[in-house]
């Protein structure tokens, strides 16, 4: 057992760091969430230069090595500037798919192109009945001759303001809660047939409603064999919850030093609100729940790399761990810092919202602690 | 103890529920059960209707035109009015200036101002917090000088809702020597919005919806007749009032329709093959919270009771500002994890009622989070839930 | 509505409150939890005397009136001074089974000479194998001429240690958790057969083990009609679960009010521990969880002597708020008491050990939460 | 960063479980696995035991004979211990008095009372705790006065850990002037508990247990030999030892062994037809103490890995502290939830070997209470959850 940083993992970590702190501040971000597309391509490039985005990819693909200790590192940090680019539902969400479906071709043609920055993505996975069930899918795709048809609605599809090309999780085969009969199909944002409606999503991300009318897309589109990719989502879907756990890590860290300094400074009846010890045993439950946090996802990561590999209970522990610390931390804050706290004006409710949003992504705090409990 | 109503009381259930049935505008109504915006105008018109029913003032001395009712008959009309959809009367003219001026007003001030209030023929707003006192009054900084037959303002007051539509404000000013650092030195004023020197700042909430203000005073004069009572008895004014305001602020018919739609839509909304009713540990914390309500009703109708016997609600009342608020908070993120991922999408403007584009999400799905967002206010204003266990600690355990 | 206590309200809640203030004080009550009896004959024949023995009871009976309100203020002022004696097991459980099923010639035998203090009695209902399910009875009674044949196991029967007379929950038909097929027989708790082990219970109360081989009693020792009696059982068992929710709130308000005491001479670096805000706010959090018990409790006793009647919900709601509060004031009166407040000699550990068991009484928190929401 | 045991932790674990399966005694795990009362004998030659095989030193300098270990290891150690049901040793000799003797004595002392303790040949109990001073250790009461080459000890020391086993305590006491009311009058001494002038009170627990003591000190002359250091260090000698205390009273392993248990068990305890572990409500309690107790776990292991490097724990320790007291007392409630009806009976008496009465319910089910109420303390000493926070506000938040 080994608890710290290698000499890579610290230099990501620095870079992103020093990054956020001198390129990202609260004034940007509400530029950014602010402006139609959804996301700065400017940040996005210099993120690509740096080398961010080859971080959930193989190496044989070209990429940084796809460690999970890796991404989290590299989430903290976003997470304490609440960066909005997709990097998430890109690069880890769509792109993981194809790294881990996709035949040579494909990760040729997409890969690449994802890890220059050039290329925008989203994995079209929930539907209105679907919640967080992964194995129900409505959406449907027939074959005729070389083509699948495709029909239905995905829901709060993360990027999909933005994303160029889509990963739709359709039912190829079987009743709509089978988990067989579930394949992906690349699909183009543009084509024929495909209709969108876009929006923010509360915590300023860019999302998008998806309706599937007949859209027809060549059999070469499909991700991996036809009708056994229940596998390959979930896997993928874990690792984006391992990317938000870690988010929200970063984020309560910055909410409850935020709170600390902010409780030190103002002043009610004559003293700092710092010096009120029914507050301070409140911030100290906040430390706890944030070390609690930070400590859970790194033994999700650590089991994830394990020799022994994907460990989805470790996955959904942290998750369960990291939702309630969010809530508490999230909440708190807002308490704490009053009537300001509500307000749009501070960065506070930010992040609030962000760690709100992340509680309820891929699955619920009691989701994931029933799945704990079954798997 | 009894928990029947008595024969009048179920006579006076029946009027309540043929008023609301007839008089509550239709198209109030669905805006609301919609989730749509409602306008001033919906507002004062509702408003208006009460009044010509006579049902305006429900706490008011029945010399000044309040209803006279009993504790009981106050409490079927607040449940009546609640299931009904209907929304209580904004706060800031009846009840809570109204309550001061009646009690502590002149002759001349009661008949000017208590007239068009009950009429909601003005909309008030109040000017307590400001931005380096929030729970604390008693370190305001607006000054109130005497010029006079003038006190001439300066400061800025913020937190004040809907000053937007305000016509009038009533404010808690200092009036004293600039050294006085205490209670003694605060005034209570009403001041006309229309006064030259007076401007507002929006603030937006997390929601994005402008609801609350700024309002700065830049030598603002105003007339001393408009002060309210003695000079630097303000405080004891307000707080008198606040005591009041926390037993309305417990919410218990908004948290029950609330909660009774929940109870109602979970089982439509769909979880793969089930609903979210199939949920148990959804349907747990549902039932909790019904539970806690249940227990908070019967906490407001002991104190109403208790009020009836002439007992002004004491610091107990506290308890019901403190649970209240987190009750409804609790249900508030219950929409949330029930919408699921449509929690997400922030689409505020198809609540809007001439929206025309694709509709996000079923139903008020997508208003859930924002709704929680901003309801997160309630804890902290009215007097924040620390200062209320402050009360509690103080006032009844004698810590 | 009226909140208000009636006469005899008023002046039953005088009689219990000043008797256990004076009477029953913490000394008296170890003795008598340190005695081989399991109660005080002495204290029970006052009891008599008072009248309190008749609450229970319907005035055609000869009984006060079986209002729950006048339960529960009693109730409550027993819970202040956690009086021990079998007041619930042997009146409101036993006693409530035989007024409700009871022929004229079984109520004439048995409720006078409850009410006069000569008989004690317990019922029997729990097994091994039941937890809280009342309808789950493998204890079987089979009839043979004119007499039943009992045989099974009877798990933890309040006041077993000194019940003469026993209300055997037995199964004549059905299956083991049938509904139906469930009936009442009254038992000598001397008769061959029966054999018992006897105990305190945590809290300090007398209840024993049952074992039934080849009992045998009269027929006209059936109580009520054969085969139908578990609503009647539900009915008893609600009616105790109201009383203990009762005693709970008594108790609370004597911890509450000891812990506020204590802090405030309780001197820690150099102050009050009362002069601790982070202490303050959590004597609120217990006073505010006591007056919702207070609350809770009214509306359910209000609304079973209502006039539309019995309200299993309103009991359930009941049980599962106090069960709450009890919890949290119990844990937090012992850590504000701190080390002496785990000790045997003080009353607060006393207290904590009853609302403790309180919680886990007919029906643990958990599950009337799950009865509320389900009936 | 890398969860993975290496070649040469791998074997270690192979080596310490071989060691449990053939050395800890079958009839000492047989009574724990049934929940029987254990015996002085039985802990003393389990730890003679541990002592021969020179694994009773597991945080001690080599050079005193301890293990050498790194953090790993001793979480390897931990693990095992706990899963073969093995108890951790006494910690007030090993783990308690022995680090203030062997960083703050003379060698002299170290020489004298080192071996004895490493060897579990001397029994030790700590007085640190007085009647009026809880977490304030700082205001103590009990004098030591000097007199020629002797202390003469009066006071009284509490919470006592089983004194009426001890052979040996090492105590606070106060050296300096009676003016003097802070930590720089406090000193380290050791007493003999057979020295004339001690006498013991037993404390009965909350489960009837005689588990802790009053030790009353009266004119007790103690050799001035006996004090550690120098005089008025104590106080700082002992929080160097309490931050220590801190992170093994977190206790990872029993808790683990507790929940495992737990989670076997509840398949075999009957509801009705079912049995506990279709109760959803209660799994979804013991998932959230699995998840937290996870994170404790790796909380801890954080911890280890920085002393490793060289850094003392510092006030993050508090943490494990508290959440480690609190996770081990949910376990304790779930028990007393589990056993249903069978919480109530207070049968102590069947758990001694020869007993021979009805046994009342199954297993270690009329246990679960006694054990919850006596595990209350765990979050009021070794400093209580309460000054643990104060910690993390002061030197962790800089509040």
């Amino acid at each position: 057992m080994d608890f710290s940083l290698n000499e890579e993992q610290q230099m990501l970590q620095d870079s992103v760091s020093k990054y956020v702190a001198q390129d990202y501040d609260f004034e940007t971000r509400k530029a950014i969430v602010a402006d139609s597309e959804g996301y700065s391509k400017t940040h996005w490039q210099n993120f690509a230069e740096l080398g961010w985005l080859t971080v959930p990819f193989l190496e044989e693909d070209g990429g940084f090595g796809d460690r999970a200790v890796d991404l989290t590192v590299m989430m903290q940090e976003f997470g304490k500037a609440i960066v909005v680019e997709p990097y998430i539902a890109s690069l880890v969400m769509a792109g993981g798919a194809v790294s881990a479906a996709g035949n040579a071709a494909q990760k040729e043609a997409i890969l690449g192109a994802l890890m220059e920055g050039s290329l925008q993505m989203a994995l079209a996975f929930a539907e209105p009945d679907s919640r967080y069930r992964l194995n129900h899918v409505a959406t449907t795709a027939t074959q005729s001759d070389s083509s699948y048809i495709i029909n239905g609605q995905k829901s709060v599809v993360l990027n999909g303001g933005a994303a160029q090309q889509l990963v739709v999780v359709v039912r190829t085969s079987g009743e709509v809660a089978d988990k067989s009969g579930i394949s992906l199909l690349l699909v183009d944002a543009n084509s024929k047939g495909v209709r969108k409606a876009a929006y923010r999503t509360v915590d300023g991300f860019n999302a998008a409603e998806f309706y599937f009318d007949n859209v027809e897309v060549s059999e070469t589109n499909l991700l991996g064999t036809e009708g056994e990719s229940l596998a390959v989502l979930e896997r993928v879907i874990d690792r984006a919850t391992l990317a938000v756990c870690a988010e929200a890590v970063g984020a309560m860290q910055v909410l409850l030093n935020k709170t600390v300094e902010y409780t030190k400074t103002r002043a009610q009846f004559g003293v700092p609100i710092s010096s009120f010890q029914a507050l301070q045993h409140r911030m100290a439950d906040m430390y706890i729940e944030y070390e609690l946090s930070q400590s859970i996802l790194l033994m999700a990561a650590m089991k994830v790399d394990a020799a022994d590999g994907y460990d989805p209970r470790a996955i959904s522990a942290a998750k369960s761990r990291i939702g309630k610390a969010a809530r508490l931390i999230g909440q708190e804050a807002v308490q704490l810092h009053g009537g300001v706290g509500v307000t749009d004006e501070l960065d506070v409710g930010h992040y609030f919202k962000r760690l709100t949003a992340i509680q309820f992504l891929f699955g619920s705090t009691d989701h994931h602690t029933r799945r704990f409990q079954q798997i | 103890m009894n928990i029947d109503f008595t024969e009048e009381e179920l006579i006076f259930q029946k009027e309540v529920r043929q008023f609301l049935d007839n008089e509550f505008p239709a198209d109030m109504k669905e805006k609301i059960s919609k989730g749509l915006e409602t306008s001033k105008e919906d507002t004062v018109n509702w408003q208006q209707i009460l009044y010509r029913k006579g049902w305006a003032g429900v706490n008011w001395p029945v010399e000044y035109g309040g209803t006279g009712w009993t504790p009981t008959q106050k409490y079927i009309w607040d449940q009546e009015r609640s299931l009904a959809l209907a929304p209580d009367v904004v706060p800031f003219g009846l009840k809570m200036v109204a309550p001061v001026i009646y009690s502590y007003g002149n002759e001349e001030q009661k008949e000017r101002f208590l007239p068009d209030i009950l009429a909601s023929n003005v909309w008030w707003c109040q000017g307590y917090s400001e931005p380096n006192a929030g729970s604390d009054l008693a370190s305001l900084k607006t000054t109130a000088v005497r010029d006079g037959e003038e006190y001439v303002v300066n400061g800025t007051k913020t937190w004040t809702t809907l000053a937007q539509l305000a016509d009038w404000i009533f404010c808690l000013v200092r009036t004293g020597a600039s050294g006085v650092k205490n209670q003694e030195a605060i005034s209570f004023l009403l001041i006309d919005m229309k006064t030259p020197g007076i401007s507002l700042s929006p603030i937006i909430m997390l929601d994005g919806e402008h609801e609350i203000n700024e309002v700065h005073f830049d030598n603002v004069r105003v007339p001393a007749d408009n002060l309210i009572g003695e000079e630097g008895k303000g405080w004891t004014y307000a707080k008198v009032l606040l005591t009041h305001e926390r037993t309305g602020i417990a919410d218990v018919g908004r948290s029950k329709v609330s909660l009774d739609a929940l109870k109602t839509r979970c089982h439509a909304v769909a979880d793969g093959m089930g609903t979210m009713a199939d949920d148990q540990s959804f349907m747990n914390k549902l039932a909790e919270v019904e539970i806690d309500l249940l227990a908070l009703e019967f906490a407001e109708l002991r104190t109403l009771a208790a009020v009836s016997t002439g007992a002004a609600p004491g610091p107990e009342s506290s308890i019901l500002k403190v649970k209240g608020t987190v009750i409804a908070q609790l249900i508030d993120e219950l929409e949330v994890e029930m919408a699921g991922y449509y929690s997400q999408p922030f689409v505020r403007e198809q609540f809007t009622v001439d929206y025309d584009g694709d509709f996000i999400g079923t139903g008020t799905a997508t208003s859930a989070a924002p709704a929680y967002f901003n309801h997160r206010k309630t804890s902290i204003y009215g007097g924040s839930n620390e200062v209320q266990k402050n009360i509690i600690c103080k006032f009844v355990l004698g810590l």
